[in-house]
Formats: C-alpha cells, structure tokens, sequence
C-alpha cells in the first residue's frame, strides 16, 4: 500500500508528504533490539503489537516515521519500535512534536502519551496541539493511573478512588478525553481499547490517514496498580451490553445482535433531542441516530462522548469525529510558501533594512 | 546668528504616550544616522498599560545622542528637552545637565494639566527651572495655523506636532532636511492629509527657528569618523533576529523559533515573523514551555531550533532545556533580561540571569553563556550562538537585555558572503567502530567532544534519544553508575572545551586597575574608561562576551592586575562567577535600578576607586 | 442581602461559609485608591465598575473576598478592588486560588483572567480548576488579543488576524471557551459582554451563588489592539440579531421581539437532532429549545456553545449550564473532618508510628 | 556450633521485584532495632518499570547494616548476600567483601534461569565464586513442604520464601524471634492463610538453622549504647513528611502540601496523605507548577504551604518560587534529588542540584537553603526550614537526596512539647507609620527585616500583592528606580541575615585538614573520617545544614585549615560556593555515579591528600 499523495474526496491524507516505501515491511522491521520491559500482563504489549503490525501497511519509509513521547510506562513505547523516536519529557511530548512537524512535512509524526502525561502535566499542550490541528497522531493510553511513579490517582481515575495518594479516596473528578478532545477543537477524535486489536488498528489506521491532529484514546489496562480496571469490557458478553462501536454510516448499535443481524439496542434521541440507549423496538426509527463523524458540527459527536461513562456501563468506541479543517503546519508552510514567491529571499536586503547610508573613505578624519 | 560647532549633543523628546515621540526620535535618529554622525538612542516606553491622558506615568520619551566621534551611550545628561506637557517636564527635567535647554509649549501649562502632573505650582514661572535655558513656543497653535489649509480637525491637527519640533531641532542643529519630507511622504502614502500635514508642521518649525529671534545659537556637530561602509541605525532586538536568520542562512538549516511574548523580547519574534520568506518558521506557542519544546522538536528534525524569552519565561524553560543537554541538540535560548525577580519591572534593564542562565537546571547541565555588548553586536553574538549550538550540539544560552533590545546605534552592514558557515554534518551512514554495522548516535568527534547527530529521514540510522541517561557511544539507555560518571563529565569537558577567543584588553598605559564586564554596560564602562584616560589616569578595559566557558587567558589576564573592578546591573553575579575560580581582588561594583549605568557615575566610582589603590 | 448558608433546593451557596457583613455596603467601599490606568476606552472599566456595583448586593464582608489575578491588563484588576488581592504571574492564578480555596473555606474567592492569561499559558489550570470544581469564580476578560504585551494574537483570535507575530494572518484555529469549558466538566460555565452591564451583573450574581468553577467568559473590548472586534453586538439593532440571551427555564430565541413579545427566531433541534436558528414560523413548536442550564448531561450546552461562531453572526450568551455536584475544596475539607472524627489528631502517636523500641539507660555502655 | 560475637554485620537480600525483598528487609531491621542494635538501611529498587521475571533488571534489593556501636552508613560491602536466584545474584555478588557469605537456592539455577540472568555457565560450579563462603539451601522446596498443611497452591506458597529467609538469618544472628510471628499474624490480618504460610515458613527457616549441619557458627550483634529514650525506625521522607506535619503543630497554622508525584519524593505526599486528621491538607496538583502555586496560594490564606518534588520540578517551580520571593511569603519548597540532568537517573541519588536551589530564578531572588544530613535529621530540618520560611516570610528550599529519603536509620522520637513554638505574628490592625492609619503590608520588622503579614479576613487590612517590585514599606506598585535598588538589596539582606546556628567542628587532634561536607554525605564521611583517626590521622570534620546563609563562623573554621576536602556528590557544587566566597585552598572531591559515597573509598581519598599534604 502506497498511501503518498492520496487526495480522497479532496481531502489530503495526513501522510500525504511522507515518502513511501516501495518495499514491502513485516511488523518484524518495527521491532527495535531494546528488551521491552512492562510489566507482565500490562495492556503495553498488545498496543505495542497492534502498532508494530500496523504501521508496515502506511508503506512508508520507515527512517520518516518518528514517536514522540513524554513520561510515564507508556512513553517507553518508542524505544521498542525501529523508527526515529524521542523519550522526551513528562507532558511535553505534543509540543516537541509540533516543532518538528511544523519542520519537517516529510515525516509522519506519532506522540505516546499516557493520562497523566497528556492530561495532567501535559494538558495544555494537548489541546493546542488539538485546536490548531497540528499534523500529529496523539495514542493516549488511559490506564486511569500513574504507573511509572508506582500508582497515584490519575485525572481519568474514578473519584474516590484509594491509592497511596488518596488513601480515603481521590476527590477529583475525572476528565473524559474524548469530551476534552472535542471542547478543544480536535478535528479527529477516536477511542479503542488494548484488547481490541482489530479496533484499534483500524482507528489507528485512520488516524494516520487523517491530516491534522488526531487524537486516539486508548483502554489500556495496569495490572499492578489499577488490576482490571476494563474488564467489563474484554468479558464477550459484558462486552456487548456495553459496547457501543461506532462506524461512518451506520446506525449506532449495541447489545446481542438480533435476527436482522443487527444490536438489539440503539442509540437514539429522545424527545428533548438527547442521546439515549433503548432498545431497538422502543426507539421510533427515525430517532435512531447514524453515524457521520464527518459532522461539521460536533455537537453530535460530544453528545456520543458523554453516553460514555466513567463507570463504563456504556463505553462508545470508534471515530467519533472526522473533520477537514486546514491543518497547522500546512497553514505555517504555505504562508512561507507564499511569501517566497512573492518576496524571493535576499540576506543582503534584508540586512540593510532600507534606511541605510554610505561612510566613505574620505569622510574618515 | 551664532554658529557653535560642538562635538555631541544629547536630546530627549517627552510627551504622552500618543504625542508620537517614538517617531519623532526615530526621525531625528535618522537624520543624524543620514548626517554621518555616531549616534546612539533609548527610548523609554512607559509602564505596560496606557495611563491617563496628562500624567506622570503616561510619559513616553526617546533620547538620542549624536557626535562626531564613536560614541558609547545614549548620554548620561540630556542637552535638549522638548517636552510636549506638564507631565513630561516634570518626568525628565532632573535628568538635564545645568543649562540644559528646555523646550515647552506655554499654552499646555494650563490648570488642568498642571494638576494632572501634580504640579501644585507652575513650573515656567516659580523659578524652578531657573538653572536651565526655558524656551517657550506655542508648538500646539503654530502647528494649527501651519496645517489649517488642510481643513484637518484640532485633534487630528495638532497629532502634527512632533513634526513641528523635529523642523525646529532640524534647524537648531543643521540637520538635512529633504529626507525628511520624502520619507513622510512614503511612510503615510496611503493617508496624504496627514502626511501633508507633518510636511507643513516639520517646514513650520525649521521656518519658527529661522524667523524667530528666541534661539542666538545654532549648533553643528560634525560627522563622525567611522570606519568606510554602508550603515544602517539597528535596535539590539532586530540586529539578534537577523543574527539568527543569518546563522540560517549560512549553515542552510532552517530556522524554527518557538516562542510566546514577552517583552522585552517580543520584538524579535515580530521581526522574524515578517521574514517567512526565508527557510525559516516562527511558531507563537501557548506558553514558554511549548515554545522551547517546539524548537527542540525542531533541532532534533535537524533545524536550528530558537526560543526568545525574558527572565520569568527562562525560568519556565529551565527542565526543557535539561532535555537538550541530555539529548544533546543544537538549541538557542535567548534571554532579553529584565528586572526581577518575578514580574518585577518588565520594561526596565537589568544583568540579573546570568546565575540562572549558568545554573539555573536541575543535575549537572552545563550549557555555554553568550552576551552582546551592544545593540548591534546583537547580530554577531546571535551567529556565534547558533554556531556554537549547531558545532557542539548544544543548546546556547544568549543573554540580551532590556536596554541592548530597545537601544539602536549605527551598524555597519556585515558582508554576509565572508561569513565561515556553520556546518550542522549529518549523520548520513553508520559509524559503529566494533564492525556491527550499527548506528551510534553518541559517538563523539574528538575535538569538539559533540556527537554524531542523524536526523529523522537518514535511512539506516534509525534511532531513539531522549532524557534518561544514556550509554557512552551507543546511547542506549543506561544505569551503569561507571556510565554515568563519564557521561556528566564528557558533557562538562565538552562546553568546557568550547573554543572561544581570548579576551582582548585596552591598556594603553600599563594599569594597575583592569574594569571587566559583560553584556550592555560596554558602553558606559568604555565612555567612563575614556573620561579617566583624559583626565590622565590609567585604566584598562576588557569585555566578556563568552561567559561560559570564559576565554581561555581570562586568568592570566586578570592576574596581571593588582585590582579588578567589575561594574554590573545586579549584584555582583560575574564577580561571584569570577570568585569562584579562585580569583581574589575583585571589585564588585553594582547597580539594580532598572536603568543602565551612567558614563559619569561609573568614572566616579572608578576615580574613587584608584584613589583608594593609590592611597 | 444576607448570603451565608442560604441553601437553595438542597444545592450549597458558593458564599456559604463565608461570613456576611450586617452593614450595608456600597460601590464606593469597594474602590481602591489606586489610580486606574487602563487605556481610555477599554472595556475593562466597565467591568470593574460592574463588578464593584455587584459585590455589596452579595453582602459578604469585604476582608473575606480576594480576588486572584494572572498577568495581562486585565489581570490589573485586584489593584482597584479594595478587598484582599494578589496580582500573580501569568496564567497560575487559578491554580494560586485553588490553594486558598482549599485552604479557607471562610473566603469568597475570585479570579480575574484574560484570553491569553487563561487559554494560553494557564489553559492547564483553567481546565483543571472546572474538572475540579474548585469554589472559584473565574472572569475570563476575552478581548482576543494579547494588550499587555502590545498585541499579539491570542487563542481566541480569529484565524488569519494580522498582528505583529502575524503580519500575513494568524495560522491559528481559535478555542470557543465555552465549548473548552464544557469539555473540561465544568459545572457553571456562562457568557456575558462588557457592555452589557445588567446581563454581566446577573451572571456574576449567579457564579458567585454557585457552589464550585464557574467560568464566565466577557467580550472585552480592547481599542488600541483589537478595536471593536465586538461591536456588532452592541449596536441595538445588530444585537437583536445576532445575541441570543439564555434564561432557564424559557424558549431560546432571538430577532426582533414580535407581536407576542417574543424573538421572531428560535433556537429548535432540526431533523437530525441538531441545533439551528429558525424563523419562529418555520420551527415545530415542539422542536423549540427550552434552556435547561440544569441538565446534567452538558451536551445541549454544549451545542449551545457551537451555536455562537467566532464571525459572532451569532453569540450565545447567558448561563449555559449550572448543575450541582461536589465542590473539591469541600470534598478534601469533608475528608479532613471525617478523619479528625475517626482520628482524633495525637502528634506524639503519629510521631511514634507504631513500631519503637526502648533503650534504656542501663543498655547504655 | 560455635557462636561468634561481632560488633557488626551488613546483609543483603536480592530477588525478583515480586520477591517480597522490601519486606524481608523490613522484618529483618525492625527486628535489629528492637533488639536495640544501631543500624541504617539502603533499599534498591529496579528501574521504574518492573523488568521480566528472572532478569538483572528486574533485581530487587534491601541491605541492612546492624552494629552494637553508632553506625553511620547501610555498610559499603555486605558480609551476607541472600540471592533468591540467578539474576540476584549476578546483580550483587560483586559487591560483596572477600570470604563474605552468599546463600542460594540451588534449585534456582536452571538453564532457563541461568541464561534470563545472562550467566553462560552456572556460577555455583564454574568456580567464580570460590573467593565466597557459598551455602545452597533449597529455599523454595523447603518452604513449599513447610506450607503443605495449608493447601496452598504452589505459586502462592512460594511466596513465603522471603520468610524462610527471615528465619533462617534471624537463627544466624540470633534475633528475637516472638514479634515477628505477631507481627506477620497482624500484617495479614485478613488473609489469614497467608498469615500462616509465613509463620510456618519462619520457623522452617529457624529450624533450618539450628538442625541441619550447613552453619558452623552463629553470630551475635549486642546491643548499640545509643542514648536512652524511645526510638522508632525511620526513612528519609516520613521523617521529612512528620517534621512537616509538626512545624504544623507548633505553628498552629494549617500545613497545605501542594505536590505532583515524582520519584523519590512521592513517599511524602503518601505520608501526609495519610494524616488529613491533622490540620493539614494535600492537594495533588495537575502539574509542578500548579502544585507550589496552590502551596502557595495556601500561604497567602495563612497556611504554610508546602510542595516536595525532585530536580525536575524544581526547574518548573522557579517561576513561582520568584512570585514567592516577591510576595515575601512563607513557602517550604523540598527538592528530594535524584540523578540528573533531565530525566536523567530518577532512581538514583545525586546532589546536583544545589546551584539550582541557590540561583536558579530570574533577577535577584535569594532563598534560605537547608539540608538534612541523615534520615531522621530530615525531621529536624523540615522543622527548622519552616521555621524560617514563617519567621522570615520566605521561601526556604529543603534538598533531601534519594539516599536519605529512601534509607533509613533509628530515631530517638524527639519530644515535641519542648520544641519552641513557630509564630506567624499576624499583623491584626494598622501599622503604617505616618498617622494614615492605613495598612502597610511592607513595613519590615527591624530585627528579622521581615514584612508585616496580614491574612485575607482581617477587617481593615485589606490589601493587594503581587510579582510587580513593590514600594518600600507600603506595599504599592513601584517603578522607581531608587526604590527597586533598596528592595533588591534589602531581599537580599533578608536572607543574608538569616540566623543560622554556627557550624561545629569536630577536632579532636588538631588537625590540618578539615573534610566539609552537605546533606547525605554526612554517614560516609564520618564514617570515614574515623576510619583514620583509628589509624591515626588526625583529621577535623565539619558538615553544612544551612547552605544560604552560610554560617556566620564558616569562613573562620575554614581559614583555620591548610586544607579543606569537600566531597559531594556532583561536579563541585559546594566547593564553587565556598569559593566564590573568597576562600582558597578548598579540594573538591566529587563523584557522580547515582550511588552514595562508600566511607573506604573516602578513606582512601583523603588518606592519599593528606599524604600529599605530609609530603
Ligand atoms: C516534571 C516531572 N514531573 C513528574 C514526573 C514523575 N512522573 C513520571 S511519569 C508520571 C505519571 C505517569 O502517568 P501516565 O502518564 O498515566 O503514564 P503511565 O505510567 O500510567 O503509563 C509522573 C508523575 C516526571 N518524570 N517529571
Ligand atoms: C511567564 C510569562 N510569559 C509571558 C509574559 C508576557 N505576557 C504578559 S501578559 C501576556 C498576555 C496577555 O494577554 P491576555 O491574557 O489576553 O490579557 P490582556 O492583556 O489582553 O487583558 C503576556 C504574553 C509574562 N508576563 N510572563
Ligand atoms: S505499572 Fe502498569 S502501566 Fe506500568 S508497565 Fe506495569 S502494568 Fe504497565
Ligand atoms: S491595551 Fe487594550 S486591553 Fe489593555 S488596557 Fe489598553 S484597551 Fe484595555
Ligand atoms: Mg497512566
Ligand atoms: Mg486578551
């Protein structure tokens, strides 16, 4: 698959200046010489597979990939995988990358942020990175914890939740990041799960596809200090209570699937015009909500967020939101573009500013 | 009619905020700057936010000095105030030598501004000014009658005048006046009542100085001797933003500066924001910390990634910049210092990051430490940072401050072509010295200590850095206590190590008192030096310009003396830098309110000085 | 008006446990005798004329207010309010409050911001003092622009706004602060405008009412940086149009008040559920939004929020949401109190820990 | 068998992170200290992330030192290694003092595990460890038979094996054995299985001892003659978090702690967590920077505010630390140092940042600087520190280290009645001194020069602070030059004239040399330093807590020296410090490997410089 210059439906790909690799790549290419050091069972591993397997279908020239990250056990991600990658510092991650994808339109530029990198420390950065739509696929891995400083509550962990920090409960209330996403302007907005290798791929894929920023929250479940945080969504049939997958074009559905091999459930607007799940037979078919992450508008798609719940009895997966709006960097280069062309670069002008004045020799005394 | 010939000339303009006085004392700098004299200028804005019409602290003020030898100050003492109301007598008239001239225009001395100036008495006629030479001239209603064809309104009228004292200081001084009216011509092209009404108003005060009999005297100051060449007048701010887009343009990497306002900094990021014409990208990030983050980002794609900052946003940068130490990136991190601590006063000058600037990071994070001396030194101090940066992988710290950024002097224009280039040498194929094939992307030159350095897009050389502490050569991540050691010390002897030239001394005399500073006081210090030489007393001088690591004879130099005077804007952050290399003898002398030194307060200090070694 | 302990329906005054002042007060008690020094003309002085005209109505005692500011114009504030005050440092003010919130319960805190003091640098405060839900009221004086530093343009710039930085138009997509606000789980987020002076008094009577963030976002003219950049809300007639003014519990409408004294536009959900501006004619009276800024599910104010665009075609102002739920300060000031009860505090115990040992004189050799 | 009396041992315990090392350590110690020995403690934990099973990066480790005299360090070689397996082992045999004793489990050392720990042959028969007293004991199966009552699993049951440790080296050195059995039972209060299968493997590991032939001697560590009183076992950051908690007490002001997490300075933030009964809040912050600013917007209302980080976030505290210094507000900033720069060795110990803490602001911003010198002088020195943050209305910075927070060590509980009380002195009514009656929040106490302090809630007093320099005594705005020079020179006077207690030499021979040091390297150095005194050298000590300001009396000890050694842990912190004061003759010993000083290896240094000295 060769993905350089794709311009679908006028849309251009956020790979689109990232040369391509004319060989084909195995995950295997992806796999750096650095002995990878989760913890056993840490929801690290699959994601770092996912990623390894996807990444050789972009078919891009693997020296132009690069992995940003911050601090945390997530953000040793990059050392596992042979590409360019930076181990930056804790939050900073979405604004080191900016400056070098601001700099470099030939590289295809991926931040590794955990929830307490992104959404604590790091939370500013996020959202400009979002708002001004930065050509950059942000993988927040939300394991509602801080795993690297040994287990601290998290700005996605439940409110009371006990940890050494909090030993008679958090008192704060979590952030959703999707709803976070969303306020702050992001024009992609998607959210997987470590288990779901197929999801994830297939969000992560389009999110590489996407120009601008893209930001992907990923479940990813600590073992040792937040032990089956997601577990009611891996359980097959817990799962299908409660999870909502979100696909362009389709009805919004859930729940076993009925005979018409379709969920049981669905989401649809209730008389006020709010999001609400009820079941299939209960919702006047007009109400049922499809799917278009291609909305402008991204009421819709907050509205979705917010059927989410922190206690996951309803957990929405997928692409929320997919919108073209231009992107940051391509904004900065074209205006550099276009002062080029109409001002061709003269260090000498430049220098001598336009009010100058000649010293001769003879003035010399 | 008399004409004096005099060797310089200090003038200052003072009015509100809205009397235009930036423009005039630009205008006034320009011809001086056309004339061929030296010049040097300070413009002084008032505090951050406009204040209210008619007060004290709504005065803004530009002062130029013009000679006819090089000169190193915008001058201690004005000669000339042209001052546009009450407020701004009263804000500037201490400042005038005795028998300075004051210019007023009597008729805004009414009741009203008198007391929003908080005069309780009219100045012009309690004999508080009688040490001074008082012109009256109606400047408003001159400026009325002259503009009156135009048809313009009072308000808009009299904003012409500042153009009406530039036409009378152009006459009191011979200064060339066709330039003047072509360049307010252009500069108001598209609004031309206006610009025939500063025409008017400038031609309606030469005509006032010519055709009144209020000034005996007109003055002529020569040009100057300066070296041959093509000159332009260049604020410390935008000689450093050309600096950097030189350093671009000779090592051809691109330029990224990732900064967020500040004054007295955001002038640079205005003048490179007009320049995208260039391989260069300015990005205003949310915050301090973004915007260092963004230029490293952009070094370690292999830019020359720049950050412009005062003290409160180095401090925000301070753990960014650890990064680029450990991860060894080319990075330059200007400073236009201000005063401090905090918010403290943010449009005032001050020398009082320079401990920050040497250690102000956590761990062992040695970075070099640059100042310029002078507004245009500005230019050369930038590309010698972006060199040093870009030839050791490092980032630089360049220390400017608030009166090197809004001061301007004459610059003679570099010649661009005869500049070295900086050579950033990419990576571009393995380096393993064990035959593994491998890339290595700390192994270092031997000379300079820097390491290899391959940028996303190399292919082959795949590689991860970043701020764990990392292997000697291959960069793995490492927690060998042996590796560790060797790490912080390689990083030291490699800014250690830096090539920097040797301090050069003025001692025309064989002094016993060297004065060594740094940074914006050259100027005061070396007019001070010269007062003393002419009053018959040996002194020697000598700048730093590297403050990390310093020149190489620096203790030689300074042992050659029996004392060494240090006159800074803080207190005493070199002498304590200068202590800690075991120097004894120094003399710290220190200043922190805000303003630059005096030529004269600094002779004082230094004759006191020698007094006391020669008693 | 006496505040204290006023509990209406259940729900906590924000003023609850700050002491009230028998005395009458008036404006005047609460003008510092520092000079003010705004530019003339800017917006600013309306609102602290406002602001000074609304605090003696809380009745509070003048020491047990303080208000917090960053840097910025704006954030000169404090200095002319004669109550206790601090002029931070850019952008950390909410973060100052919330240590003083926390730990004075007894305090009516406030703080005072700008567009870029609080969307730039202090955007991660911002969002995290509203996930919180401190007891701050935060007044975010948007003038889009950066005043202090002469101009700039600031997060909540228009894209291609031509400034000093910007001399060929601002790449930056700006933040709907209302919509950021949602997103970050705020709990009274509201929108008002210097120059209406009622409208802001009685927003500001709300956030000081509500227990927990409020945010309330004011168009603030700024003259010589952005001049005007409001006015088309502040000529009668173009205000008709464009301003829609939220009132709970009431139809949300706009436009020239028609014959039955209501606005000839309405706010109604379309077919797809979404918001829209309609002719009152043309709206199924059943589609008509009702205003709700009670609803616990934040998405209609957030949709709310998008209907104000950044060209203000059309503004929403007014209380967009105010729900109840725990205040921060009081849940870890609740924490304290349950745990002194369990736990009468014992130094020497805590000290001791748990596990000593004795040395004796006679080990002593 | 023959029982051994010695005056002390150091044992180390290494296994997997799962392993329950930390524990084993524990028990071991307390049963030390029950027993009335003195000791010290050094836990070693992997890097951050917990590695494969079986690997050396994934080692855990615990070493205690326990002795019948004052002991100073957790030893520098261990007697005794307990390496639950292959990795362990390969991890810490090295260290361990020639003839010293290892104990494995043979059963351990498969091929599997052999090669996860990187051995190419077994260590048991290759005969590398011939230099070593090895004894195999199948800790593992022994264990699992000791359990089987039980029905445990296997997996679980293993688990006990740390206690099969406990017993058999509680049997070594005959340890008091009842508590432990108590204590265990406690521990797992509501898993009573586990309860016993830990019990049962602690007397099998007795037992062990006692019946099979394997150990020919026993050893006996009598009692340590440490003064009379109650002690408890105590780390680094809960003596820090209670010192805290009692400046708290005994100021009767609300102790706010404003933090974010971060290696090794969380365990602080977990202790105070723990104690919200008292007058004490925590609040865990979005970031560094919210964290202080909440401290100290706590300290505005009031309260002390506090915030506790490590070099990281100390460098993005800085900013705020200048608002701090400007506000003239109490604030206690602890900086639990890790090694550095960047993200550098978080696990690690290191003092490196000492020159941030002194100079790492923007303008002139002095704060007090202190430093504990042992783990339970963590507890005095939080309370001294704030003490002088109230006193003073001043930011203090407390630099703990990794090796302190993380070690432990007995205290003697300190009586806190008779701690003298730390009064705020809230101004409670006007003070200006001109008849206005107003409020002048910037009249300074003569003595201590610090400001008058009134809080939000005191009727009439109300005022404005703020970043922006301030007027002498009023407290209002200031740009005034002259005003800004006297408020610089008068912050800094503040601090300057700080009381600190005088520094105490320890000299009993009159010696020539004098070894300084700072902070953590307190046990080494006067570990070493009567290592030579025993061999006869005469050698002075002396150690810094208070490093700004200096003591008054310091550069008198230090002149009275031909030479001063100043060992630390960085590249010459201190020993720039000292210099810049004047003071020559100074000898920077540094080392900068993440690891503390060993007291031989001091020994050794300064052996050699005196010889050099003799010589
Ligand atoms: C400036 C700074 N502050 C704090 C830390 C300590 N720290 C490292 S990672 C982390 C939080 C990690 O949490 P998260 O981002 O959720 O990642 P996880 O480990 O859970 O994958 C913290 C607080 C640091 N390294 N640097
Ligand atoms: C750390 C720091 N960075 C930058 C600045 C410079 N600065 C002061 S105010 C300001 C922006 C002000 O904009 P806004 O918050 O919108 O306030 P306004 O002046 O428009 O009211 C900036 C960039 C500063 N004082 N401190
Ligand atoms: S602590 Fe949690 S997040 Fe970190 S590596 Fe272990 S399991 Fe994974
Ligand atoms: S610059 Fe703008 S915002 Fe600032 S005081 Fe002036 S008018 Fe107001
Ligand atoms: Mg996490
Ligand atoms: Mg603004």
């Amino acid at each position: 698959m060769t993905t350089v210059d794709t311009e679908t439906a006028g849309r251009r790909s956020g790979l689109a200046l990232v040369p391509s690799d004319p060989e084909p790549q195995k995950a295997a290419d992806y796999r750096s010489d650095q002995e990878v050091r989760w913890c056993p069972g840490c929801g690290d591993y699959i994601i770092l597979n996912t990623v390894q397997a996807m990444l050789p279908e972009l078919g891009l020239r693997r020296e132009n990939i690069v992995f940003i990250s911050g601090i945390g056990c997530s953000s040793r991600f990059p050392y596992y995988l042979d590409t360019y990658g930076m181990h930056s510092i804790h939050g900073r991650a979405p604004a080191i990358a900016t400056g070098l994808a601001v700099a470099r339109p030939d590289l295809s530029v991926w931040v590794i942020t955990g929830d307490g990198d992104a959404l604590s420390i790091g939370g500013n950065h996020l959202i400009h990175a979002l708002r001004r739509n930065v050509n950059l696929k942000i993988l927040l891995f939300n394991n509602r914890v801080y795993g690297l400083t040994k287990g601290q509550y998290s700005p996605t962990s439940d409110r009371g939740m006990v940890t050494k920090s909090s030993p008679v409960g958090s008192p704060d209330a979590p952030f959703n990041p999707v709803s976070l996403a969303l306020g702050a302007e992001a024009s992609f907005v998607a959210r997987s799960m470590d288990s779901d290798r197929e999801g994830l791929a297939e969000v992560l894929r389009a999110a590489a596809e996407h120009r601008g920023s893209a930001l992907v929250e990923i479940y990813q479940n600590c073992p040792v200090f937040n032990a089956g945080a997601f577990d009611a969504l891996k359980d097959p049939d817990q799962s299908l209570r409660r999870v909502i997958r979100l696909r362009a074009g389709e009805e919004i559905d859930l729940g076993p699937v009925g005979e018409d091999g379709r969920g049981t459930q669905v989401v649809a607007r209730d008389p006020r015009g709010r999001l609400a799940v009820l079941p299939r037979e209960e919702a006047d078919s007009k109400s049922i909500l499809v799917h278009d992450p291609a909305d402008e508008d991204p009421s819709t798609a907050f509205a979705l967020s917010r059927l989410s719940t922190q206690d996951l009895s309803c957990a929405v997966t997928g692409v929320f939101r997919s919108v073209s709006r231009p992107a940051y960097d391509d904004e900065v280069r074209d205006q550099a573009v276009l002062a080029r062309e109409q001002h061709p670069p003269s260090i000498e002008d430049v220098i001598a500013g336009g009010d100058t004045w000649t010293v001769s020799e003879r003035s010399e005394r | 009619m008399t004409v004096v010939g005099i060797d310089k000339v200090v003038v200052r303009f003072a009015g509100d905020s809205g009397d235009g006085m930036q423009l005039l004392g630009d205008r006034f700098t320009l011809q001086a700057a056309a004339f061929g004299n030296d010049l040097a200028t300070m413009p002084d804005y008032p505090a951050e936010i406009r204040a209210p019409q008619g007060t004290v602290h709504g005065v803004s003020s530009f002062q130029v000095h013009f000679a006819d030898t090089d000169i190193l100050t915008p001058g201690d003492t004005p000669d000339v105030l042209v001052a546009f109301n009450p407020a701004a007598l009263k804000a500037n008239v201490e400042d005038l030598r005795a028998g300075g001239v004051v210019i007023v225009d009597p008729d805004e001395f009414t009741k009203r501004n008198l007391a929003k100036a908080g005069y309780e008495r009219d100045p012009l006629t309690d004999g508080s000014l009688r040490h001074l030479t008082l012109h009256r001239v109606a400047m408003g209603a001159i400026t009325l009658g002259a503009v009156k064809p135009l048809g313009t309104g009072r308000k808009d009228a009299l904003r012409s005048r500042n153009m009406f004292a530039l036409g009378l200081l152009s006459w009191m001084y011979g200064r060339p006046t066709d330039g003047v009216e072509h360049a307010l011509r252009a500069k108001f092209a598209k609004l031309p009542t206006v610009a025939e009404a500063n025409v008017l108003a400038f031609r309606a005060g030469w005509n006032y100085g010519e055709t009144t009999e209020m000034f005996a005297t007109t003055y002529r100051v020569a040009p100057a001797a300066l070296p041959a060449g093509e000159y332009r007048r260049v604020s410390g701010n935008a000689a450093l933003a050309l600096g950097l887009l030189t350093a671009g343009w000779i090592s051809r990497m691109k330029v990224v500066l990732g900064t967020y306002p500040i004054t007295p900094a955001s002038d640079i990021l205005h003048e490179l924001a007009r320049h995208k014409n260039f391989d260069l990208l300015t990005i205003q990030a949310e915050d301090e910390i973004a915007a260092v983050g963004a230029a490293l980002g952009a070094s370690f794609g292999g830019a020359l990634g720049v950050t412009t900052t005062s003290g409160p946003g180095l401090a925000l940068k301070s753990e960014t910049i650890g990064l680029g130490v450990m991860t060894e990136l080319p990075l330059v991190i200007v400073d236009v210092q201000r005063g401090g601590p905090s918010t403290g006063l943010p449009t005032k000058t001050e020398q009082a990051d320079l401990l920050q600037a040497r250690f102000g990071r956590h761990g062992e994070s040695p970075v070099p430490v640059l100042a310029p001396l002078s507004p245009s030194d500005c230019f050369d101090t930038a590309v010698e940072a972006a060199r040093i940066a870009v030839t050791y992988r490092t980032p630089v710290l360049l220390l400017s401050d608030g009166a090197l950024a809004n001061g301007s002097e004459p610059w003679r224009l570099p010649k661009i072509a005869e500049l070295a280039p900086i050579d950033p040498g990419f990576a571009t194929g393995p380096n393993a010295t064990d035959d593994s094939g491998d890339y290595w992307p700390y192994l270092r030159d031997r000379e300079t200590l820097a390491r290899s350095w391959a940028i996303p897009g190399t292919p082959g050389l795949e590689h991860r850095i970043g701020g764990l502490e990392k292997a000697e050569r291959t960069g793995a991540i490492s927690y060998d206590p042996a590796n560790h050691e060797a790490m912080v010390r390689t990083r030291q002897a490699k800014i250690d190590g830096i090539a920097v030239p040797d301090l050069d001394v003025d001692d025309p005399d064989s002094a016993r008192t060297l004065v060594l500073g740094w940074g914006s006081t050259y100027g005061p210090i070396r007019a001070a030096v010269r007062r003393l030489r002419s009053a018959g007393r040996a002194v020697a001088q000598a700048h730093l310009r590297h403050l990390n690591p310093f020149p190489a004879n620096l203790d030689d130099v300074l042992s050659r003396y029996d004392r060494v005077v240090v006159p800074e804007m803080n207190l005493g952050q070199l002498a304590l830098l200068l202590r800690a290399r075991g120097m004894t003898d120094i003399v710290s002398h220190t200043k922190v309110t805000g303003l630059p030194f005096k030529a004269g307060e600094l002779e004082d200090v230094l004759m006191d000085l020698m007094e006391g070694v020669a008693a």
